[in-house]
């Protein structure tokens, strides 16, 4: 029987490794181990989320690929496809910032063009520590270096990112958020599929050599930190855009012809990984000699080649007789293909190196061999606390006008511009919304039509309330793509959380994926793939539960795109949706009382429905000046974003007071951040026909006010309570974040 | 006094640079130069009172700031004041 | 009319060059890869923007031994139109085609933004048709737009009317405040000493239509057609 | 046979980078390192029959592909494979 330090070292049980030796009749050799573990780790198995993930809804008319291949695809008409995906690099990115996610977004870049579709944009949904403080220098290097990483790598390969979003919360100062979603357009009959079928087709490995990087960072990625992780730092590896980028042209002109069968790409437990998958999908098997796998570094073992996370490779399986043309592809674009075996028939995965076989294992086994855990869960004891909202502290509120500025310098709400201005947000010119204006938008050339992408989720809301916090998250992406005329069809999920096999942590994760399967069925926007990130947290301090949802929009009509922006003074103001002045989990009681108490907004999926369908319609009908959606900060930090970057617009409105106890009254009716709400500016000429189509589809209108003069105005039933100039809200707003890198080395 | 700093990426550690380099290298006709690694060489002015001062605080501030320790290591240099022609006469240190 | 759109590897603005000429100028456009010795049926040759092979060791220091740049060059010598658009701009300096270097951003820092450009010379086949003094509202997207030459280089292309764009102000003041990255003098483009070629950081083909934010890039492209149309085409033999 | 170039900016030429290095070490209380700059460091392996060879090669590639004339220069060294102790015996050479 094999030592439990061995095991150990490979993440695995005794009892999984039980499974091993039933699953092949015998014992299995090292390199049979080493796939072994990391097909089966967290990373690549899903062992601890499966069953909960079968929850979400994956189907729906325009749904043309689920979860199940490198990415998911919705039909956007026209006979087009879009392809995307969300992944994180989490782990890698704490260890070496740059690297780590500069490598998380060539991995998610591969995974949209493994499918036969040209990447056309990136989002990046970051969470970091708080800025200053006892770790604050850190973090900086870390935001630094992330941010650096993400523009590297998406600049040089041409790829606009086109938006995302920022937090920074105490609980990810030791494990920082970095999701990478990325999406594509293919003809949808051109989906290229993960499969290898025809026997005796010949199996190629293109792109970098293989070297002993990266050796068990699935594992790594499916392990907890703690003092030891030190040792896991080989770990990291370095991106290669411009080979990325060669092997994106190429592979794209290889998919104009028929000579390719199927092709994935060496991400996650790099040849183990993409041999077997392929094999499991075209329900066939594989033999490959690792003599002919391109190598780096000399003396390597078929362990350490087999389980290599060496970035910018593919595996390709084409048909037999095109051998040439293939070749000759690649040798355009300077890239070398390595035959390295051929399609079976016997459902085995079978490595041999030289002569000898060092492994033959089931692709079934490898790929749906590892357990399924049911874990224990067990809502939370904090819970009982931190969902008690105490107005006593309340009372002492400063001024509004106070209260807003500190919010508008707030790290999350501050203008993200330091951080997107670094990235290349204009690049293939299709991008309608310019980055920090919305949505990221971005016009399919040759078509009427545009896509609309958001990502969202707050990490607070589901630490109070997993539930509702992944409604939430799903809510604000959709509402965010409406504000830009679009319509929601499809979304991807990044599921970040704690150990979970710990009962609390899974208590979160189930209650947010019931959660967001809920709230995709009650908008029917169906998930079409996504990622599961356990294990964010450090000697037992883990993250706040943080789903975040990617959502992508249909605008039938590019030239109907619409913007946060007011555009011009003496347009009405319209306040869609009502307030119920819900504090619980805002930004407010953060920033401004330094409390992370309450339940969050109670999510109204039914208003959030019709919320969405009357923006996308009203922008179409070409009624809508500008749209922005209210979530943090309430409908007071909305209206001011509503004219920044304006060129000094002002406005004057009047809200209607909610009723709220006592001293909360005001800043709940400014702050509170209930869901389902949007600002719109209208021309008053177009104000009725709003007004009448909100009535028609059911959601609340109310004309608020009028843009115009220069200073952000704002009372509360008839009541002065904000009065303040744009100029000194927009700079609080526009060099809040900046601040904090300013004269500090890069 | 001068103090020299090399950083280089970790042997194990892939270096796309130079790899590109020798491919343009070998493309240009120069294959008699088997490859390349690209790294890092800081220039520093120290005021230290001796070799060892300068070379202790060159050492500091490599690891402090100038290195990535995840995948870089550094060499250090110091041109000893007291030693003839500077360039031959070193202190030599080596991290990582 | 045809446009030659160089393609090194790396290169990712290629695209965009070509939309521009083909589908909103409404001229032709022809991709040519690096390897192509020859630019025969081409009147205008474009340079794209990009990372050409990743902008390892020195932005364009690689592309510059492209076989192409040969043609390129015995293009420029006869007069042709030559537009480098940021990383081609970079590799025209590499090549030699165009004095200078570029150093990183002084903030250290990738710029994508819009930014003001001044028209300061009218007298190049890529801005006949703008008006001196002219300011275009233009996005600009690199790290390494720093623009050096020493002096003297410097004080010959003054004094030969050879800075054809400058960072400036919505007013059109050539300010610090409005130098995105440190270029000497604010120089945001040049042209040969024959004028006929032209290298610039920001990106015209990036604004050539209002959609995008601008289409003040539109008058470049414009105006080599009008250029060409003019002399009649010097076509490479 | 090992061939090391350092390119490094020209006195001439302001180096950005080593300048926010030179200022962030003094933010962080190193206030002895009085200037930084920063350059490129080339370690290549060549096959030559001699040092000189070797310098020679690596001279050409420089000239032509590692260094730019405009605003860097460059130092080449080379292990003397019959020198003691390598790192101690060079070959220098001085260009730009
Ligand atoms: N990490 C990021 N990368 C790119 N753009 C970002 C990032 N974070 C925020 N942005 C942009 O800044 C703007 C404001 O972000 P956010 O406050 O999250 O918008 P909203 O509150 O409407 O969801 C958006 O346009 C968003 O795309
Ligand atoms: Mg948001």
């Amino acid at each position: 029987m094999i030592g439990s330090s061995v095991l150990e070292r490979h993440g695995l049980t005794p009892d999984e490794y039980e499974r091993i030796v039933r699953a092949l009749g015998r014992a299995p050799s090292e390199t049979e181990l080493g796939m072994f573990s990391v097909m089966w780790s967290e990373h690549c198995s899903y062992k601890s989320s499966r069953i909960h993930l079968r929850r979400l809804p994956t189907r729906g008319p325009r749904v043309l690929q689920g979860p199940g291949e490198n990415a998911g695809a919705v039909d956007i008409g026209e006979g087009l496809a879009a392809v995307f995906k969300i992944e994180s690099h989490n782990h890698p990115s704490f260890i070496e910032p740059y690297q780590g996610a500069a490598t998380g977004v060539g991995g998610i870049i591969r995974d949209i063009f493994t499918m036969g579709a040209r990447p056309i944009a990136l989002m990046n949904a970051l969470r970091f520590g708080p800025l200053e403080g006892p770790d604050g220098a850190r973090t900086r290097r870390i935001v630094e270096g992330v941010v650096a990483g993400i523009a590297g790598y998406g600049n040089s390969i041409g790829i606009p990112t086109i938006g995302g979003e920022v937090a920074f919360e105490e609980p990810y100062a030791a494990n920082p958020l970095v999701n990478v979603l990325c999406l594509g357009i293919v003809r949808a009959e051109a989906l290229v599929r993960g499969r290898a079928s025809g026997t005796g087709n010949p199996v190629y490995y293109v792109g970098a050599k293989t070297g002993r990087d990266g050796i068990h960072g699935a594992t790594m990625a499916s392990a907890e930190f703690d003092e030891r992780s030190a040792e896991k730092r080989p770990a990291v590896q370095v991106g290669d855009p411009f080979m990325e980028k060669l092997l994106l042209e190429a592979c794209l002109e290889l998919m104009k012809t028929d000579a390719l069968v199927g092709v994935q790409d060496m991400g996650a437990a790099g040849l183990t990984c993409s041999t077997c998958e392929m094999g499991a999908r075209g329900g066939s098997g594989m033999e490959i000699d690792l003599t002919h796998v391109p190598q780096r570094e000399s003396g390597m073992t078929p362990y350490e080649i087999m389980l290599s996370e060496s970035q910018e490779r593919m595996l390709l399986v084409v048909k037999k007789g095109r051998e040439a043309e293939v070749e000759a592809i690649f040798d355009k674009w300077d890239l070398h293909a390595a035959r390295i075996g051929r399609v079976t028939d016997d459902g085995l995965l079978r490595v041999k190196a030289g002569g000898a076989v060092v492994a033959e294992i089931p692709n079934e086994a490898l790929v749906d061999g590892a357990p399924v855990y049911d874990r224990p869960a067990t809502r939370p004891a904090y819970l009982d606390t931190v969902t008690h909202l105490d107005e006593g502290v309340l009372a002492a509120a400063p001024v509004p006008d106070e209260a807003l500025l500190a919010l508008l310098a707030s790290p999350a709400v501050a203008s993200k511009r330091w951080v997107y201005r670094q990235y290349d947000h204009m690049v293939r010119t299709n991008s309608l919304v310019l980055a920090g204006m919305g949505a990221g938008v971005v016009r399919i050339k040759g078509t009427s039509r545009a896509l609309a992408l958001s990502t969202d989720g707050n990490g607070r809301y589901c630490y109070l309330d997993p539930r509702r916090g992944a409604m939430l998250a799903l809510s604000e992406a959709a509402r965010n793509v409406a504000c830009a005329g679009a319509l929601p069809i499809g979304a991807t999920n990044c599921l970040n959380f704690g150990n979970p096999e710990r009962a609390e942590i899974m208590w979160q994760l189930v209650e947010a994926v019931e959660g967001l399967a809920e709230a995709c069925r009650a908008l029917d926007v169906p998930i079409t793939g996504g990622n599961v990130s356990l294990y964010n947290e450090t000697d037992g301090k883990a993250i706040y539960p943080t789903p975040i949802v990617g959502v992508v929009g249909l605008i039938e009509d590019a030239r109907c795109v619409i913007g946060r922006v007011v555009r011009r003074r003496g347009d009405d103001i319209v306040l869609l949706g009502e307030g119920f002045g819900e504090l619980g989990g805002s930004e407010y009681l953060k920033t401004v009382h330094g409390l992370v108490q309450g339940r969050p907004p109670r999510p109204n999926l039914d208003r959030e429905r019709a919320l969405i369908a009357l923006l996308a319609r009203a922008a179409a009908g070409g009624i809508l000046q500008s749209a922005h959606d209210c979530s943090d900060g309430g409908v007071a930090v909305t209206l001011a974003e509503c004219v920044f970057d304006s060129g000094g617009i002002g406005l004057e409105v009047d809200v209607p007071g909610v009723p709220a106890p006592g001293p909360a009254a005001l800043a709940a009716t400014l702050f509170g951040e209930s869901a389902a709400r949007a600002v719109v500016s209208v021309r008053p000429a177009d104000r009725s026909a709003l007004m009448q189509m909100a009535a028609d589809f059911g959601v609340p209108a109310l004309a608020i006010g009028v843009t115009g003069g220069s200073r952000i105005r704002v009372a509360v039933a008839g009541e002065l309570a904000i009065d303040c100039p744009v100029a000194e809200a927009e700079l609080a707003w526009a060099s809040a974040l900046a601040r904090h890198f300013a004269g500090r080395a890069a | 006094m001068k103090a020299r700093v090399f950083v280089t990426l970790k042997p194990s550690v892939f270096d796309p640079q130079g790899q590109t380099i020798a491919d343009a290298l070998h493309s240009m006709g120069y294959t008699d130069v088997d490859s390349v690694r690209q790294g890092k060489y800081f220039e520093l002015d120290v005021s230290a009172a001796s070799a060892e001062q300068a070379r202790a605080l060159a050492a500091e501030v490599a690891d402090r700031l100038l290195a990535n320790p995840v995948i870089e290591s550094y060499r250090i240099e110091v041109e000893d004041p007291s030693g003839v022609g500077g360039r031959n006469h070193r202190d030599v240190s080596v991290s990582g | 009319m045809t446009f030659a759109v160089i393609v090194f590897p790396g290169s990712n603005c290629d695209h965009d060059a070509y939309h521009a000429v083909k589908h909103v100028l409404g001229e032709g456009a022809e991709f040519v890869w690096h390897k192509e010795t020859s630019l025969t049926g081409a009147d205008v040759v474009i340079l794209p923007g990009g990372f050409s092979h990743g902008d390892y060791l020195r932005t364009g220091a690689i592309a510059r031994f492209s076989p192409v740049m040969t043609a390129v060059a015995e293009f420029a010598r006869r007069g042709g139109p030559v537009l480098g658009i940021c990383n081609g701009f970079q590799i025209l300096l590499e090549a030699g085609l165009l004095p200078g270097a570029m150093l990183r951003n002084r903030d250290l820092k990738f710029h994508c933004e819009h930014v003001s450009v001044r028209v300061e010379q009218t007298d190049t086949p890529f801005t006949e048709r703008a008006s001196s003094g002219q300011v275009l509202r233009l996005p600009i997207a690199h790290g390494e737009g720093n623009y050096y030459a020493d002096a003297d280089v410097i004080r010959a292309l003054e004094a030969g009317r050879r800075v054809v764009f400058r960072y400036c102000d919505p007013d059109g003041q050539a300010t610090d405040a409005s130098n995105p990255n440190g270029s000497v003098n604010n120089i945001a483009g040049i042209c040969s000493e024959a004028r006929n070629v032209v290298g610039l950081m920001p990106h015209p083909e990036r604004a050539c239509e209002a959609a995008l934010g601008s289409d003040d890039g539109l008058v470049l492209f414009e105006s080599v057609v009008a250029a060409l149309a003019g002399q009649g085409a010097l076509r490479t033999a």
